[in-house]
C-alpha cells in the first residue's frame, strides 16, 4: 500500500480579483521508503504541494478540494492539534534556507531534545543521548562537544545538517524536502544530497524532494512528477523521464538543460514562460508554448494518461491525436 | 489616473470602512481649520464683537445655553466652535510646516548617510543617535526655552510661531533619517544603483533620480504618523504654556485655559477643544495605520 | 562580558560629552545670567566682580572643564529664579518624580506586554480588536488631557481621588516617600495611570508588532513543522525572539516616561523635577535646565547601558568568541 | 574564436581587492583584537582577449562576483591594475566617451531595474547620461530598435517592470547595457535566478549578440555546465585567487587542478541516473582567516607538507596555467 496518497488536490487563493487555483487536480502516491522526486519552474507549485501535505499553506491560502492520505487515513481535514502530533512524528520537512530556518537563540541541543521529547516517549537525558547520535549521523564533527552551540556558530552546510537531523529525529515516514540544498555552494550540495540519500536509504524513510535542479533529482529520486502551473503534467521512472520524456514540456526542460560533457552551439529552449496563476490558458496551460500545439490542447484540458514509459497530461497520447 | 483607482491601494481603502470614515473626518477637520474665517460662525478674535456678559454660556443645549454660541463660550465670551475652527488652524499648521521640516532635514541626511556611507555615515547617525536618546518633547521644551532666554520677550512673541515649528521640527528629524538611511542602504547594493554607476552617473543624480522614489513609501507612513505627533507636541506645548504666542491661540492653549475652570464647573472650555483634538489626531492616526499595512508588502 | 561593558561605557562617553556641552553652551551663552543676578541696579565694579566670581572672563575651555568638573561633584550654581543651589532643589524634587515614573512604568510594562502578546497572537479575536482600537485612541490622546478627563471624572464629579499633589510623604532621610501613607498612595494613582497609559498602549503595539513578524519568520514555520506544541512555539520559541527589539525599545519609552512626566507634573500640580523644569522654561532659568538636561542624560545612558546588557543575556550572537565558527 | 595577435580587451595585473571587516576601534582595542582584513581578491592576473568570453567560476565568497565590480570600476583595487583597451581603468572610467564602451549585467532581473521607472527609460538611460542622442523621437526608436533586438516588442517600452517575467526583465537589462553600444561586457552570474528554460534563452541571445557585435564578455558563473557553453577560456577561483585558467575544452577534457576536479565531480549530472559519487569533503574555509600554504590543503586529498606551507603560483602546463604544487611535480 502507499504510504502517501494525494487525491484531486486543488489548493486556492481568494484574492481580490477573483480566486487564484495554484494547484488543480494533482494526483499521485509515495510508496514506503520511496523518493519522489518533484521538479518543476518557480511557481509551478511543487512547494506549494509540501507545504499542503505537511498541513501548513500559508493563509488564505487553502485546500478546496481533494484529499490526502497518510497510510489510508485522511490527514487533510484533520484538526490543527491531531496534525500536530503527525507533523514531525510521521512527516518530517526540511525548508531551504539553512540560515533562517533554526531559532538563533537557543542552542542546536535544546531543539532537538524538545523535538525529540515532544513526539517520543523518552526522557531530556536519553533525548539528548538521541540528539547526539542525530548529529553523529548526519556528519558533525565531534557531535557531543557542539550540541550546546548556538546555530550561529556553525557554516551553512553544518546547519542544513542540523536542520535534517532535526527533521529526522523523531524517527518519521515520510519527509518533505523543500529544495533542501538550493541554498548551499555545489561542494556542499553534493555533501549534503548524498549524506540525505544514504540516510533514508538506512532508515527507510520516504521522501519527497522538491528542487528546481533536474541534476539533484535524476541522483536522488526513483520516481519524478514533472509540475507546470500548478499540475502534474508528467510523472514516471526517473530513467524514462530523463532519457525519454513524453510530455513536450518535460522535453523542452531536459534539452535546455546546459550539459557537462559537451559543448552545444544552441541550447534547446522553450519560448516564452510559463503562465501567471491569474492568466492560465484555456485547454493545456502548456499550450502557446508548445511546439506540437493542435486544435485540441486549445479547448480541453488534459489529464494524466499513459503514455507509454510514463504517464502524461498531453493530448498526443490519447487516441486520435495527429500522428 | 484611472491607474490608481485600480490600484491595490485604493482597493484596500476602500475596503477599510474605519479608513474611510477618518479620512472623511480629517478632511472636514482640515476644510473646517483652512477656511475657518469664512465658515466659523463668530470671529473670536474680533475685539470689537466681544461681550463679557456672554461669557460663560454652556452649550446650546443645556438649560442656560444661548443658541446662538452652539458649544457655549469661554471666559471671555468667545464663541467655542469658532474659537476651535481658528485653534485648529493654528494646530495644523504648525503640525504640517514642523513636519514638512523634520521631513526635509531626515531625508537629506539620511539620504546622504546611507549613500555616502563610511565617515559621513558614523558622524551623522552618531549625531541623530545622541538626539534620539532624547524624547522629542525634552528637545522641543529645550530648543524653546533657549530660544526664550536668548531673545528679548517682543521678538519672542513675533517669532514665537516658527520657534514652535522649528522645535517640534528638529526634535523628530532623526526618525525620518534613520528610516531613510536604512531604505537607502538596501536600495543602495540593489542591482539597478550599480547600473546607474557603472554608466558614471553622479551620486546626486543617483541619489535623486533612483534611491530617492525607491525610499519614499516608508517616509510618507512616518510623515502621516508623525503629522498626528507633531500636532499633539503642539498641542501639549502649549498646554504647558511654552508654545504658540497667546495672541494665536491653538487647541492646546484653549485647553490650558478650560483647565483653569474645570472645577468651577464649566467643563466644556476644555473638553470641546479636547474631542477637536482627539478627533484630529485619532483620524491622522488611524489613516497612517492604515497607509502603513497598505504599503506593506509583507503583510497580506 | 568585561570588554563589552567597558566599550558600552566608552560608547557613552561622546554623548555624555556632548550634552554637557549643550549645557554649557546654554549655560554660559544664552541671557545675561550676570544682569539676572544683579537685577536692576548694579555699578560697572559689581558686574566686573561678579563676572570674575562667575568666571566668565576665562577662556572658554577653562571654563567648560570647570562647568564639568563642577557637575561631576553635582554642583551647578544657583537658580536665577529661585536663588537656591540647583542641585538642593533637584534632589529636593526627585523622589517625587521617580516614585511616579516607577508607578507608571509598572503600570505599561506589567499590562502592555500581555496585551502585547495576547493580540499578536489572537489577531482576529474580537478583544484584540478591542485592544487595538484601544490602543488607537491611546496613542490619540494627548498625555495632558488624559489628565484633565481624569481629574474631571474622578475629583470634580465623583470626588474619589485628590486631583492635585502628593498627599502626605514620609521623610526616610532625604527620600521624601508617597508610598507608606493612604493619602499618598490615593494621589499616586491618577498620575501614574496618566503618564503609564500612553507608553502601555506604546509597548503594547510594538510587542503586537513584533510577535506578527517572528511568527512569520521561517523558523516558527519549523518548529511548526516539527510538531512542536503551540504553547512551545509561542511562549518558547517567538516571544524570546521578541524580547530582543522589545527590551531596546521599552527602555526607551521607559526613559521617556521620565520626561513626559513634565507634562503629568504639570497638570497635577506634582511637586517633582518636571514641574521644577517647566517652571525654569518659562523662567528661562539657564542652570536648572542645563543641570536637568544632564541629569536625563544620565538617566538614559544608563538605561541604555542596562538595555545592552539585558540584550547580551538574551541573544547569543552578541556573545562573540565563544565556541568555533564565524 | 579569438582572434590572434588582436590587442586583450582588458588586463588584469595581479589585482588584489581587500575589505576592512574589523570590528569599530574602541571594542578592537578593549578585545586586544587585531584589524581584520577580508582578502575577497587576493592577487590575480588574466586578460580578455577581443571579441573572446572569459568565465570565472568558484563556489560563493570566492571573490568572483569582486572581481566583476573591479573591472567595471564598481570599486578600485587595493593593489595591482586593470587596463581597459590598454588604458588604465581609472583614467578610461574618467573619460565618458571610454566608459560607454563597458557595460554590466546582473544577476538578480528583480533588483536590477529601477521598479518605479518605465522600461524605455531604464533602457534609454545610458543613451542619456553619454548624450549619444538628443532628439526625443530618435531616442524612442532606438530603444525600440533594442528591445526588438533581445526578443521584446517596442510596445513594452511603456510598461513597468513589474509586468514582465523574470526572463523579460533579464533581457531589459541586457537592452539596457546595449544601448551605450558597448564592446565590453560584464555579465554576474546572469542566468543563476531564472529558471532553466528561460536560462537556456538568456544564454542564446547572449551568444547570438556576441556574434552579431562582436562583443567582449567578462561571464561570471558558479555553473559550471552554463560555463561551458559559452566560455573560450575559463578561470577557477579558489578563496580569492584563481587557482587554473585554461582554455574552456582543455578544462573539461583535462581538469587540472584538484579543486577543479572536485568542483566538477560535485556537480550532479543527468546522465549519472542513481549513481553513487564521493563528494569533496570539509567546507569553504573563511576568507578573512584563510589557510596557509595553498588555500586549499585542508580539503586536498594530494596535499603535502609543500602544500601546508607555501603559496603555489600559476605556472603554465602545456596550455593551462595551474597553481598547484601537485600538478607542477607531477603528483596528480
Amino acid at each position: 500500500m502507499s504510504l502517501l496518497q494525494v487525491k484531486n488536490l486543488r489548493v486556492e487563493f481568494p484574492t481580490r480579483r477573483g480566486t487564484l487555483v495554484a494547484l488543480d487536480d494533482v494526483s499521485f502516491d509515495i510508496a514506503p521508503g520511496e523518493v519522489l522526486g518533484v521538479v518543476g519552474e518557480s511557481g509551478a507549485g511543487k512547494s506549494m504541494t509540501g507545504a499542503a501535505i505537511i498541513g501548513l499553506l500559508e493563509p488564505p491560502g487553502r485546500i478546496a478540494s481533494g484529499q490526502i492520505l497518510l497510510e489510508g487515513q485522511r490527514i487533510d481535514n484533520l484538526p490543527y492539534e491531531k496534525m500536530r502530533r503527525i507533523r514531525g512524528r510521521q512527516i518530517g520537512a526540511i525548508f531551504q534556507d539553512p540560515l533562517t530556518t533554526l531559532n538563533p537563540l537557543y542552542t542546536i541541543g535544546r531543539q532537538l531534545v524538545e523535538t525529540i521529547t515532544t513526539h517520543l516517549p523518552v526522557g531530556p537525558g536519553e533525548a539528548r543521548e538521541k540528539a547526539i547520535g542525530w548529529l553523529e549521523l548526519v556528519g558533525i564533527p565531534a557531535a557531543r562537544e557542539r550540541i550546546d552551540s548556538y546555530p550561529h556558530e556553525f557554516s551553512g552546510g553544518m546547519r542544513q545538517r542540523v536542520v535534517i537531523a532535526l527533521a529526522l529525529c523523531a524517527e518519521p515516514k515520510l519527509i518533505v524536502a523543500d529544495e533542501p540544498t538550493t541554498a548551499l555552494d555545489v561542494s556542499i550540495q553534493a555533501q549534503v544530497i548524498a549524506m540525505l540519500k544514504t540516510l533514508a536509504r538506512e532508515k527507510g524513510t520516504a521522501m519527497m524532494l522538491v528542487t528546481h535542479d533536474m541534476g539533484v533529482i535524476a541522483e536522488t529520486a526513483d520516481r519524478v512528477a514533472v509540475m507546470y502551473a500548478g499540475r502534474i503534467s508528467e510523472i514516471g521512472p526517473v530513467r524514462q523521464l530523463v532519457r525519454h520524456a513524453r510530455h513536450p514540456y518535460s522535453q523542452g526542460l531536459m534539452g535546455s538543460i546546459p550539459p557537462l560533457d559537451r559543448r552545444v552551439e544552441r541550447l534547446a529552449q522553450i519560448d516564452g514562460a510559463m503562465p501567471r496563476l491569474s492568466a492560465i490558458p484555456r485547454g493545456c496551460a502548456f499550450n502557446p508554448r508548445c511546439p506540437k500545439v493542435f486544435d485540441r490542447c486549445l479547448v480541453d484540458r488534459p489529464e494524466l494518461m499513459d503514455a507509454g514509459t510514463t504517464r502524461a497530461a498531453c493530448w498526443l497520447y490519447a487516441e486520435g491525436a495527429p500522428a | 489616473m484611472k491607474a490608481f483607482f485600480d490600484s491595490d491601494i485604493w482597493w484596500s481603502f476602500r475596503r477599510s470602512p474605519v479608513t474611510v470614515v477618518s479620512a472623511i473626518m480629517a478632511f472636514i477637520c482640515v476644510v473646517g481649520a483652512a477656511f475657518a474665517s469664512f465658515i466659523a460662525p463668530h470671529n473670536p478674535f474680533d475685539l470689537a464683537s466681544l461681550q463679557l456678559m456672554d461669557a460663560f454660556k454652556p452649550p446650546s443645549w443645556e438649560a442656560e445655553g444661548d443658541p446662538v454660541y452652539f458649544l457655549g463660550t469661554d471666559d471671555q465670551g468667545r464663541d467655542m466652535l469658532s474659537a476651535i475652527m481658528y485653534g485648529a488652524r493654528v494646530s495644523l499648521m504648525v503640525g504640517f510646516c514642523a513636519v514638512i521640516f523634520s521631513t526635509l532635514v531626515g531625508v537629506t541626511v539620511g539620504l546622504v548617510a546611507g549613500y555616502m556611507g563610511g565617515k559621513i555615515d558614523s558622524l551623522l547617525m552618531r549625531i541623530a543617535d545622541i538626539q534620539l536618546t532624547f524624547p522629542s518633547i525634552l528637545v522641543a521644551l529645550l530648543v524653546d526655552g533657549v530660544v526664550r532666554a536668548a531673545v528679548p520677550r517682543e521678538v519672542h512673541d513675533q517669532i514665537a510661531l516658527f520657534v514652535v515649528i522649528f522645535a517640534i521640527g528638529i526634535s523628530n528629524w532623526p526618525q525620518f533619517a534613520r528610516t531613510v538611511r536604512g531604505s537607502t542602504l538596501v536600495e543602495r547594493n540593489k542591482e539597478y544603483v550599480q547600473a546607474a554607476r557603472v554608466i558614471g552617473l553622479s551620486p546626486l543624480r543617483i541619489m535623486r533620480s533612483h534611491v530617492l522614489p525607491n525610499v519614499m513609501s516608508p517616509v510618507l507612513v512616518i510623515a502621516t504618523l508623525n503629522l498626528s505627533f507633531a500636532i499633539l507636541s503642539e498641542a501639549t506645548l502649549s498646554f504647558l504654556g511654552v508654545g504658540v504666542p497667546p495672541t494665536q491661540p491653538s487647541l492646546g492653549t484653549l485647553i490650558r485655559i478650560g483647565n483653569d475652570f474645570l472645577f468651577s464647573g464649566e467643563w466644556w472650555i476644555a473638553i470641546f477643544p479636547g474631542i477637536a483634538l482627539i478627533v484630529m489626531v485619532l483620524s491622522v492616526n488611524l489613516l497612517g495605520d492604515w497607509l502603513r499595512d497598505a504599503l506593506n508588502p509583507k503583510l497580506r | 562580558m568585561f570588554s563589552f561593558i567597558v566599550s558600552r561605557i566608552l560608547q557613552a562617553l561622546p554623548v555624555m560629552f556632548v550634552v554637557s556641552l549643550i549645557s554649557f553652551a546654554m549655560f554660559a551663552y544664552v541671557g545675561d545670567p550676570v544682569s539676572i543676578m544683579l537685577g536692576q541696579d548694579f555699578t560697572e565694579a559689581q558686574r566686573i566682580a561678579l563676572v570674575h566670581d562667575l568666571g566668565l572672563d576665562e577662556p572658554f575651555f577653562v571654563q567648560f572643564a570647570k562647568f564639568i568638573g563642577n557637575a561631576l561633584q553635582g554642583e551647578f550654581g544657583l537658580s536665577y529664579r529661585l536663588s537656591r543651589p540647583v542641585a538642593e532643589l533637584i534632589a529636593e524634587r526627585a523622589p517625587a518624580t521617580l516614585e511616579l515614573a516607577i508607578c507608571a512604568a509598572m503600570i505599561s510594562l506589567c499590562v502592555g506586554v500581555p496585551m502585547g502578546i495576547y493580540t499578536g497572537l489572537f489577531r482576529h479575536s474580537w478583544l484584540s480588536r478591542f485592544l487595538l482600537t484601544f490602543s488607537l485612541i491611546g496613542v490619540s490622546l494627548p498625555t495632558f488631557l488624559i489628565g484633565i478627563l481624569l481629574i474631571l471624572v474622578f475629583s470634580v464629579w465623583l470626588g474619589w481621588l485628590p486631583s492635585f499633589g502628593r498627599g502626605d510623604v514620609v521623610q526616610i532621610g532625604w527620600w521624601s516617600s508617597g508610598f507608606l501613607t493612604l493619602s499618598g498612595l490615593k494621589a499616586m494613582i491618577l498620575p501614574a495611570i496618566t503618564l503609564g497609559l500612553l507608553q502601555l498602549t506604546l509597548i503594547m503595539r510594538l510587542v503586537r508588532s513584533e510577535m506578527m513578524e517572528v511568527l512569520r519568520t521561517d523558523y516558527i514555520k519549523f518548529a511548526r513543522a516539527r510538531g512542536l506544541p503551540n504553547r512551545s512555539i509561542y511562549f518558547g520559541h517567538a516571544l524570546k525572539n521578541t524580547l530582543v527589539p522589545v527590551i531596546t525599545i521599552a527602555g526607551l519609552q521607559l526613559g521617556s516616561i521620565i520626561a513626559f512626566a513634565i507634562v503629568t507634573e504639570t497638570v497635577f500640580q506634582w511637586p517633582g523635577m518636571g514641574l521644577l523644569f517647566i517652571q525654569s522654561v518659562g523662567a528661562a532659568d539657564i542652570p536648572v535646565m542645563a543641570a536637568y538636561l544632564m541629569l536625563i542624560a544620565v538617566v538614559f545612558v544608563t538605561i541604555n547601558l542596562v538595555v545592552d546588557l539585558l540584550y547580551y543575556a538574551v541573544d547569543p550572537r552578541l556573545r562573540v568568541g565563544r565556541g568555533r565558527g564565524h | 574564436m579569438s582572434v590572434a595577435g588582436s590587442a586583450p580587451m582588458l588586463e588584469v595585473q595581479n589585482v588584489a581587492r581587500h575589505f576592512d571587516v574589523s570590528k569599530p576601534i574602541l571594542q578592537r582595542l578593549i578585545a586586544r583584537e587585531r584589524r581584520r582584513t577580508l582578502r575577497a581578491v587576493d592577487g590575480i592576473s588574466f586578460d580578455i582577449p577581443t571579441g573572446t568570453t572569459l568565465s570565472l567560476v568558484g563556489e560563493s565568497g570566492c571573490g568572483k562576483s569582486t572581481v566583476a565590480r573591479l573591472v567595471v570600476g564598481l570599486y578600485r583595487p587595493s593593489f595591482g591594475r586593470v587596463l581597459f583597451d590598454g588604458q588604465d581603468l581609472a583614467e578610461a572610467r574618467a573619460d565618458s566617451a571610454q566608459r560607454s564602451r563597458m557595460q554590466m549585467i546582473f544577476q538578480d532581473p528583480y533588483a536590477s531595474l529601477n521598479p518605479r521607472w518605465r522600461v524605455v527609460d531604464i533602457v534609454a538611460e545610458p543613451i542619456r547620461a553619454f548624450k549619444l542622442l538628443k532628439d526625443k523621437k530618435a531616442i524612442l526608436a532606438r530603444v525600440g530598435e533594442l528591445l526588438t533586438q533581445v526578443g521584446l516588442s517596442p510596445l513594452d517600452g511603456q510598461k513597468y517592470p513589474h509586468e514582465f517575467s523574470g526572463g523579460q526583465r533579464q533581457r531589459i537589462s541586457i537592452a539596457r547595457a546595449l544601448s551605450s553600444n558597448p564592446e565590453f561586457l560584464v555579465c554576474d552570474e546572469p542566468t543563476s535566478a531564472l529558471d532553466v528554460s528561460v536560462q537556456a534563452q538568456i544564454l542564446n541571445l547572449m551568444k547570438e549578440l556576441q556574434t552579431r557585435l562582436g562583443l567582449t564578455y567578462l561571464f561570471i558563473s558558479h555553473n559550471l555546465a552554463v560555463v561551458r557553453q559559452v566560455s573560450d577560456r575559463i578561470g577557477v577561483m579558489y578563496l580569492g585567487k584563481l587557482v587554473e585558467l585554461s582554455p574552456a575544452e582543455s578544462l573539461f577534457e583535462r581538469p587540472r587542478h584538484p579543486y577543479t576536479r572536485a568542483l566538477m565531480e560535485a556537480i550532479p549530472d543527468l546522465e549519472m541516473t542513481g549513481r553513487q559519487r564521493i563528494p569533496v569533503g570539509g567546507e569553504v574555509p573563511s576568507p578573512i582567516t584563510p589557510p596557509p600554504g595553498c588555500t586549499f590543503h585542508p580539503r586536498c586529498p594530494l596535499a603535502n607538507e609543500r602544500c601546508r606551507v607555501e603559496v603555489p603560483v600559476m605556472k603554465p602546463a602545456n596550455d593551462a596555467m595551474v597553481a598547484c604544487h601537485a600538478v607542477e611535480e607531477g603528483r596528480d
